[in-house]
């Protein structure tokens, strides 16, 4: 499978409420219920390796003790154009979905070394209860 | 709600949070309707609609939606969705994959070049373009990367390469 | 004006709740109030048609039997750069608007035949009320 | 700074509800808690001036009594690569963020000629409480 | 929440949920303020405010905001928005129309090309860039894509075409 994103979830904008708690790469549901769940990577290169990739891809994923696999909730992929030195491509995926107490949502990427992580701002996860 | 650590199933079981214990999975193919009443009893699976799918023994409450193939960019049908798969794309004839990414779960199929005046040294397959030799055929001569049949050279087309490979025999050219 | 598209309302992640109905391509407006309204539609190319688009545009509409025309409520318009072969372009729109019981909500496309329907992870629409 | 976006907030689409106000350039906290807090701009070219940009960013920033600094909140930054005629580019951000009453929240862009602000559904800004 | 089916309003009324009864329509240019109290009385109609308006007559309590032409981008006022109508917007003197979709929604304008040194077949337009004859005026002579006047030539850049258009009497170069 891809790559899963680590992410900060105390320091700066980051917290978890609400019982929302992150561990292990994964935002853990707390009570059964429907979700907006969110996110933005934003992507950016070129980085050392030599080949440009064609295209990023950014997959928010839902894992469940009910299910041995991973369910694929929403899904942002973009082909690059960009020929030219640097290039950034932010990718930005929310939606309202039916979650189980104890599912657990985790983010995705085709590479993980073209995320930009650099900034709290431009690369962002997380979820309410509607 | 005190939060507290569920006791793990045995094996071919999951905890139900509704029914507050564990029930039998589900078989592939199938979808929990109804949790058992109780561990021992059987869980209600219903088959997945048509349309959706489930590839492993769940307690899930639906069933997965099929993909489906993108008829519209050349893509064709290798195996239909079933209870227990996900259908399975592939490219049409005169086509070949072009992984979008390097897990190739998204491709596109893009048409296979033909080879015009050359020898095909590797046919077009589903995962790969036609190789073509890079000389031209007997009978055909270069012009840029392209290979030209004789017959069609003229007298002022005709360069040294055309006649090398062609003949400098007049009579046969058009012109 | 532009094509409206059709959205699996009942299989796999799709669902509709607390009277938000779908019907005839449209969300129907149980009750009146402010909405979240979004919607993601993943564009690709190329297909067929030889024409390469210039660009693809997305726009969630709204119908009400108080006005005989359609209402813009959002749109995303991006110009296409991609010259190769295979190009994804996802556009993803979201915001609060006010809406009254009875009013309809619909995605118009430029072009039906760009729009990515393989996978339900990677073209949706919804709305929750605030 | 980078120069901040204006905003009707009136006419329209456009309406402020629960005590969230806006004024000048700035939708005004009524009550500290959680918002989704979103705002989509589109980027549009090419304009008079010659240079043709090589990128637009879109960010949403916080200005607050507690701190002489606005606080980056949310930022979408993408490269252009169209090098034709016109080009459109739009840019969604949306998260959740804890605000105190009195917070001011804002849109900056990269730059203000590039803005297109001639439909009201094509560039908007907007937040709710959780 | 029982969903009850309303009854339909006669022709030129419309259903107000608020007031649960059909209202009148408010005309063109104005908006619903307060809906009738009976069907049988007025809908109290207020007109748009500036900047906003309504083509069609309505039971909306808000008018639409008026469209603004993209001033940056080389587009001109047609027409101003009016109560009834959205503002049109076109090209300015010197710009032709480049749609951006099929149906024209969104418009960029661009430059009139010059035809520098040849005749014009088409004049630019709204719609259409200037069409440029393929040969040169009088005077000027071909260089690449471009019709350079005669005079700027010099020996060694006045190739065949141009002592064709421009005469070889040498005298009249300025080499």
């Amino acid at each position: 499978h891809l790559p899963i994103l680590q992410w900060e979830d105390k320091r700066g904008l980051a917290f978890t409420k609400n019982n929302l708690s992150y561990s292990s790469n994964a935002l853990v549901i707390p009570v059964s219920g429907d979700y907006y769940v969110y996110a933005q990577v934003t992507f950016r290169g070129p980085i050392e390796s030599s080949t440009k990739p064609s295209s990023v891809t950014e997959i928010i994923t839902k894992v469940t003790d009910s299910y041995p696999e991973p369910t694929q909730l929403l899904t942002g992929t973009k082909t690059l154009s960009e020929n030219g030195n640097g290039w950034f491509q932010p990718i930005y995926l929310g939606a309202v979905v039916s979650l189980e107490v104890g599912d657990k949502l985790m983010v995705n990427v085709s590479d993980i070394k073209l995320v930009d992580y650099t900034k709290e701002h431009k690369t962002f996860f997380g979820a309410f209860l509607l | 709600q005190r939060h507290v650590t569920r006791p793990p199933c045995p094996t071919g079981m999951n905890w139900i949070e509704t029914a507050r214990h564990c029930c039998r999975q589900c078989p592939a193919g199938t979808y929990l309707s109804k949790p058992c009443a109780r561990p021992e009893n059987d869980s209600t699976c219903l088959p997945c609609p048509a349309g959706t799918f489930r590839t492993q023994p769940n307690t899930l409450t639906k069933c997965q939606a099929c993909y489906e193939c993108d008829q519209q960019a050349f893509q064709s049908v290798l195996s239909n969705c079933s209870a227990t798969r996900n259908v399975a794309c592939g490219c049409e004839p005169g086509h070949f994959r072009v992984c979008i990414d390097d897990h190739c779960s998204e491709f596109s199929c893009q048409k296979c070049q033909p080879c015009t005046g050359r020898l095909i040294q590797r046919p077009c397959s589903e995962a790969e373009d036609t190789l073509c030799d890079s000389s031209c055929k007997p009978d055909f001569y270069r012009e840029g990367d392209e290979c030209r049949p004789c017959r069609t050279r003229t007298l002022d087309t005709c360069g040294k390469e055309c006649q090398q490979a062609c003949g400098s025999n007049n009579d046969q050219g058009s012109g």
